[in-house]
């Protein structure tokens, strides 16, 4: 059976984006629309709630900082793929954000006189990242949580898997899902919808991304025809920790900690000489793998070389009051004390710049459809995204997508029907995946994939590579189409789940493959060992890919420039 | 009544019951009106000794205890401190087992009308004994 | 140096792993099954548990998500106590046979996965958000470090629910608040910004309320995060029970410096 | 669908795995309940002084050998522990309920330690194991031989 619930606005994700994207809707439809949020954990576990330095926004204009400064260095980061004109508008409004979630309860760090304090964080240029201890994604997501408690004409469910968006003639209609904890298929039926499913890091194996963190947004919206932008620029983050990869935060280097390598040196200083462990993530990145690749590394578990991330220039009374966070993963995960001794850590996938094509204002041109969050490529972040801009990106075009859904709602109240055949397509989307006759486990393609994406999609690329991983990785789509799920309830199963998820990441690793493969230029966290260098004359401009039937198209859109003007990235 | 101010009742007459329970126990023994303080030489058969008069716990001890307007009030006060004391205590332990709203109202009724019969009851004992009763 | 990270990526034993098993499509009652897994040097039961769903039986059910003991999916009840499976590692337990129970006095809906409806709902009714007039955001509201800390340690709460399933009361009591709840009324009450203690008086003074809590400090005594509700929930009785004779006045936090130059520029 | 799954009131009685307040908190109902059930039986027996010297002290000899066995003095030890107990913890719940002798809310640092179950909290249950010793052995010394020490 399927059941229809109908809502005016239908939210898909729960992490910062989709919560804040529910707070302004309901404050701007004051009461007069009736919206959902829906994620497929339970709304206050997403996957923003990992997140760990600092949000970043000018706050402190007396002391030096100014909107330019924050616009130039997230526009130096991004090695000039953002748009320039979406940075001026995102810069201004993070202090806002920050000022309201400070007024929603999040527990900011304070300067003694009780006003907000910000630390350090890599590739900007004064300490603007606002913090809260080495949880700041975590307060955020809760206070934000709380908050949206506040408006009654939201409602909330929790566990609900979105399995495809229905979308006709360009115009949104509803979302497909599974209720997880009955194993129902549902469909939320709604005039407008908004995605913040978040990015696509469990492509990889080794990643800072939490199990859930699949990409199912961006793999539905491909599949829809929706264009993704600049999807092949993934972050690796230097610090993740050996072997699970779980974050350790830029924080320790934006509070002191600093880069060590097998011989004990700082190696930063050669890279960077001016900026040297606070540089952005993608030099920081190369750096270490360098290191590690010239031998000057240690031997790790399963190929997982590392270097030593040194807490000691920071002082035990600060790591346990701003990094508690992080001395207890050391703790639980290595059995080592940060303050006693160095942390072994290595570059893990992290951050997903690109998605789903919008505009400045949140919309993925269908219509009734936004975006936001990292799901959606606004480009605030180009090819590198600075630290701490991120969560402050998914607040500023959450709330932008909220407001602008609530406000078109208002206006537009002509309502959406099901058709004839969509009970029947919610059934087959479902049947599709749980029918199949193969004999393919997904757990092992799953598996598989990860090691293509490591090996081949990792910080450094090249032709041959990336070749042998698009063959292998069609490959395991064909085999994503014959698999087996071995079990057969219907509540709370988790291998349905897994199986659509597998697809998911095998799909979307293709596009991200094919991107690369195509970009033949090095620029941020993309780089071409056989094109080392950027070009600004063939490849300043993004990645727009396509899927049509069964194939991937690429096309490219130009940059907006403003006031400023490539130059080489020196730190 | 607020749960607050229940529960604060429920603390005081804890500390209450404390202090003249320690008066009650002091009451048979070393404050006990004779100088055999020996509490328990009753015997179920004849070869005891005892004559069952010099005791503390024997009729005519307890009842001088009883005739004396200072103890006697003693005992009413402890007995009205318990009774609150412990069926506050039995309606919390009870409502917290059977959680509902009807049940709850039903242990409350219940447990005022076991506490008010434990009430009259040993105030009849203190009030009569008090006014000459026994012998 | 290199011998930091000695034994991870080598199996280095065999543990049992016996899990309590309950599929309500099957209308059978829960029951325990054994399932050997192999142990690497910084495997965590819930990497246990994945490689179980992976490798041997992938019916068996268990929420989980950022495995790094912060989104609060992941507590059960691992060798008799309530625990983050994520942050659990197995060599540490010091056993070779290790017990896996889902989380008590929630409802089951499958295998370790407890219905945690009450949880929210109990968060819910407390009012957990900042209570007081709605004002334009000119400024941040002037908080002392010392004023944070008076309420920071009770918002590290992940919601994970441990504290409800050790708690004694809950395990009779279900309409009892919980420790998760009171906890969070008393981060928002002891928030300097908030002024809600009286909207939320009521409840918290309820026949479920704070005084159905004993103190037995189970929740303080599991909880992952070491967060003390047994200390917040003793707090606000004190705030009760002194609100009966005098009333508790709550000052609002006042305005910092007006920052309308970076604040208005981003209205247009 | 989903099925309860409560620990129910025997859960009260988990061995070793929580801290020493979980015990106490059992004990300290259980007590409760027994010295409630002691009221009610005292005053049922008190009330028998009404009926003049030959049933109180029929009474008397009942309770101090029930069934021919003499068990009187235990019955009433045991009840003087619990009220011992259930007095003193009631003391120390009094004392820490309200607030008082509660540390303030402190900064959580690696490896947790709950400051509400230590600190001056701990002080009261080392009291109260001090106190619960020497009123038992004094009031114990007492029923069993008469002699106030
Ligand atoms: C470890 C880590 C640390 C970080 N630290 C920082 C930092 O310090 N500063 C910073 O600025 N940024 C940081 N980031 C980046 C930042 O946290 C993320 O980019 C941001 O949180 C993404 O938020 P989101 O709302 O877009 O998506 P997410 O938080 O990923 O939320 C996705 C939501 O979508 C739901 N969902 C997904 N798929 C489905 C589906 N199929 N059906 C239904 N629901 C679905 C999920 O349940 C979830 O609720 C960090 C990232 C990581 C990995
Ligand atoms: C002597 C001094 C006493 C003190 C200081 C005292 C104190 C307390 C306190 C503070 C409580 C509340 C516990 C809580 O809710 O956390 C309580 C509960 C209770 N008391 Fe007493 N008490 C005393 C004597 C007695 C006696 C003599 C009896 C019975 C004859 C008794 C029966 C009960 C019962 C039944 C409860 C309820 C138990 C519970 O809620 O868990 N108390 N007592
Ligand atoms: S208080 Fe602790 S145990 Fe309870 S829900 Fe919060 S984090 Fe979990
Ligand atoms: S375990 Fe329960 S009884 Fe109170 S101190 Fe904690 S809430
Ligand atoms: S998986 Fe997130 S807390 Fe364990």
């Amino acid at each position: 059976m399927v059941e229809v619930l109908d809502y005016d606005l239908v939210i898909i994700g729960s992490g910062l984006a989709g919560l804040r994207a529910a707070i302004e809707a309901a404050k701007t439809g004051q009461g007069k629309l009736r919206i959902a949020i829906i994620a497929k954990n339970q709304l206050m576990r997403a996957h923003s709630i990992s997140a760990e330095g600092g949000s970043a926004a000018v706050l402190y204009e007396e002391e030096g900082d100014s909107f330019d400064l924050h616009a130039y260095d997230t526009i130096k980061g991004s090695d000039y793929l953002a748009d320039q004109d979406v940075i001026e508008f995102f810069v201004r409004q993070c202090p806002v954000d920050i000022m309201e979630l400070e007024h929603w309860g999040l527990p900011w760090a304070r300067r003694e006189d009780g006003r907000i304090a910000q630390r350090a964080f890599g590739g900007h240029s004064f300490n603007r990242a606002t913090y809260a201890s080495d949880r700041t994604g975590f307060f955020e997501v809760h206070a934000l949580y709380d908050t949206l408690l506040k408006y009654g004409n939201v409602d909330k469910f929790h566990e609900q898997f979105a399995v495809d968006f229905l979308i006709d003639n360009n115009r949104f209609r509803g979302v497909v899902a599974i209720d997880i904890a009955t194993g129902e298929i549902r469909i939320f039926k709604a005039k407008a919808g908004i995605i913040a499913t978040g990015g696509l890091g469990r492509l990889y194996g080794y990643t800072t991304y939490s199990h859930l963190v699949t990409g199912d947004g961006l793999a539905i919206a491909l599949r829809r025809g929706l264009e993704m932008k600049d999807l092949e620029f993934v972050q690796f983050h230097p610090t993740g920790l050996v072997p699970s990869g779980i974050l350790i935060t830029e924080g320790v280097r934006g509070d002191g900690g600093i880069l060590k390598n097998a011989q004990g040196e700082r190696f930063m200083e050669r890279y960077a000489p001016k900026k040297k462990d606070l540089a952005p993530r993608d030099i920081v990145s190369r750096s270490i793998m360098t290191e590690i690749l010239n031998g000057k590394g240690f031997k790790g578990p399963n190929g997982l070389d590392y270097v030593l991330l040194d807490f000691s220039p920071i002082g035990a009374e600060k790591i346990k009051e701003k990094l508690s966070q992080v001395r207890e993963i050391g703790i639980h995960y290595v059995g080592i004390d940060p303050v006693e001794s160095p942390l072994p850590i290595r570059p893990a996938a992290h951050y997903t710049m690109g998605g789903i094509n919008v505009n400045v204002l949140g919309n993925t041109g269908v219509d009734g459809l936004w975006a936001a969050g990292e799901a959606a490529c606004v480009s605030t972040h180009g090819a590198n995204r600075l630290g701490a801009n991120s969560t402050s990106e998914c607040v500023v075009f959450g709330k932008v997508a909220g407001g602008e859904a609530a406000k078109w709602l208002l206006k537009n109240n002509n309502g959406v029907s099901l058709l004839e055949g969509d009970r029947k397509h919610a059934e087959s989307i479902v049947a599709e995946v749980n029918n199949q006759n193969g004999d393919n486990d997904p757990y092992e393609i799953k598996r598989r994939l990860w090691d293509i994406m490591d090996k081949d999609a990792y910080v450094f690329r090249n032709e041959a590579g990336l070749t042998d991983g698009l063959k292998a990785v069609r490959e395991l789509k064909k085999m994503s189409k014959s698999i087996i799920i071995k079990e057969r309830g219907n509540v709370y199963n988790q291998n349905l789940i897994a199986a659509f998820e597998m697809r998911n990441v095998v799909e979307l690793a293709e596009v991200v493959i094919t991107g690369a493969l195509e970009r033949k230029e090095s620029r941020g966290s993309h780089f071409r060992t056989d094109y080392p260098n950027r070009d600004d004359v063939n490849y300043l401009k993004h990645t727009i890919a396509r899927r049509e039937g069964d194939k991937i198209l690429i096309s490219y859109l130009p940059v907006k420039l403003t006031k400023w003007k490539p130059e080489p990235r020196v730190y | 009544m607020k749960e607050s101010k229940i529960m604060l009742i429920q603390y005081i007459t804890g500390i209450f019951i404390l202090v003249l329970g320690a008066l009650h126990f002091l009451a048979i023994s070393a404050l006990a009106p004779t100088s055999d303080k020996v509490l328990y030489q009753y015997a179920n058969n004849s070869t005891s000794t005892h004559t069952l008069t010099g005791g503390t716990l024997y009729y005519t001890t307890v009842t001088t205890i009883y005739h004396t307007l200072f103890w006697g009030s003693i005992f009413e006060l402890l007995l009205t401190f318990l009774v609150f004391h412990i069926f506050n205590g039995f309606r919390i332990i009870l409502s917290e087992q059977f959680p509902g709203d009807r049940s709850e109202k039903a242990i409350t009724y219940i447990m005022l009308v076991a506490g008010l019969i434990i009430f009259i009851w040993g105030s009849k004992t203190v009030v009569t004994m008090l006014l000459g009763g026994g012998l | 140096m290199e011998l930091m990270l000695k034994g991870f990526g080598e199996v280095v034993k065999t543990v049992t792993l016996r899990v309590r098993r309950y599929d309500p499509e099957k209308k059978e009652l829960p029951k325990y099954m054994e399932y050997k897994v192999p142990v690497q040097r910084g495997m965590t039961v819930l990497d246990g548990i994945l490689y179980i769903k992976e490798h041997i039986d992938p019916s068996l059910a268990a929420r989980y998500s950022c495995r790094m003991g912060i989104c609060g999916s992941c507590a059960m009840i691992i060798n008799n106590r309530e625990r983050l499976a994520c942050q659990t590692q197995i060599l540490d337990l010091g056993k070779d046979l290790i017990k896996v129970d889902p989380m008590g006095n929630y409802d089951l809906v499958k295998d370790l996965v407890p219905d945690l409806t009450k949880l929210f709902r109990n968060h819910e009714s407390i009012k957990p958000y900042i209570i007081r007039q709605e004002e334009k955001v000119t400024g941040e509201f002037l908080q002392l470090p010392e004023e944070r800390e008076l309420y920071s340690m009770f918002t590290e709460c992940i919601m994970c629910g441990a504290c409800l399933s050790a708690c004694p009361t809950m395990a009779t009591d279900e309409l009892y608040l919980g420790p998760q709840a009171l906890a969070q009324s008393f981060r928002y009450i002891a928030d300097s910004r908030d002024i809600g203690f009286n909207e939320r008086l009521n409840l918290l003074d309820s026949k479920h309320g704070v005084w159905r809590c004993h103190f037995a400090g189970a929740c303080s005594d599991v909880c992952p995060k070491g967060i003390d509700p047994a200390l917040a929930i003793q707090l606000l009785k004190g705030m009760l029970a002194k609100n009966v004779f005098v009333k508790y006045q709550q000052k609002p936090a006042k305005i910092g410096p007006d920052r309308k130059s970076i604040l208005e520029t981003a209205q247009s | 669908m989903a099925i309860e799954n409560k620990k129910g009131w025997i859960f009260w009685f988990n061995p070793l795995k929580y801290s020493s307040d979980k015990w106490l908190y059992a004990l300290h109902r259980l007590t409760g309940i027994a010295l409630g059930l002691y009221l009610m039986a005292h005053v049922f027996e008190t009330s028998r002084i009404l009926d003049g010297p030959i049933t109180w002290n029929s009474t008397m000899v009942f309770l101090d050998w029930p069934f021919g066995v003499h068990f009187g003095p235990y019955i009433l030890s045991g009840i003087l522990l619990a009220a011992t107990f259930h007095a003193l913890n009631g003391l120390r719940l009094t004392i820490t309920e309200s607030g008082l002798l509660m540390p303030k809310p402190y900064r959580i640092e690696y490896p947790y330690k709950a400051k509400s179950l230590r600190g001056w909290n701990m002080v009261l249950k080392i009291l109260l194991g001090i106190f619960m010793i020497i009123i038992s052995i004094f009031g114990i010394v007492y029923i069993f031989t008469g002699v106030i020490l």
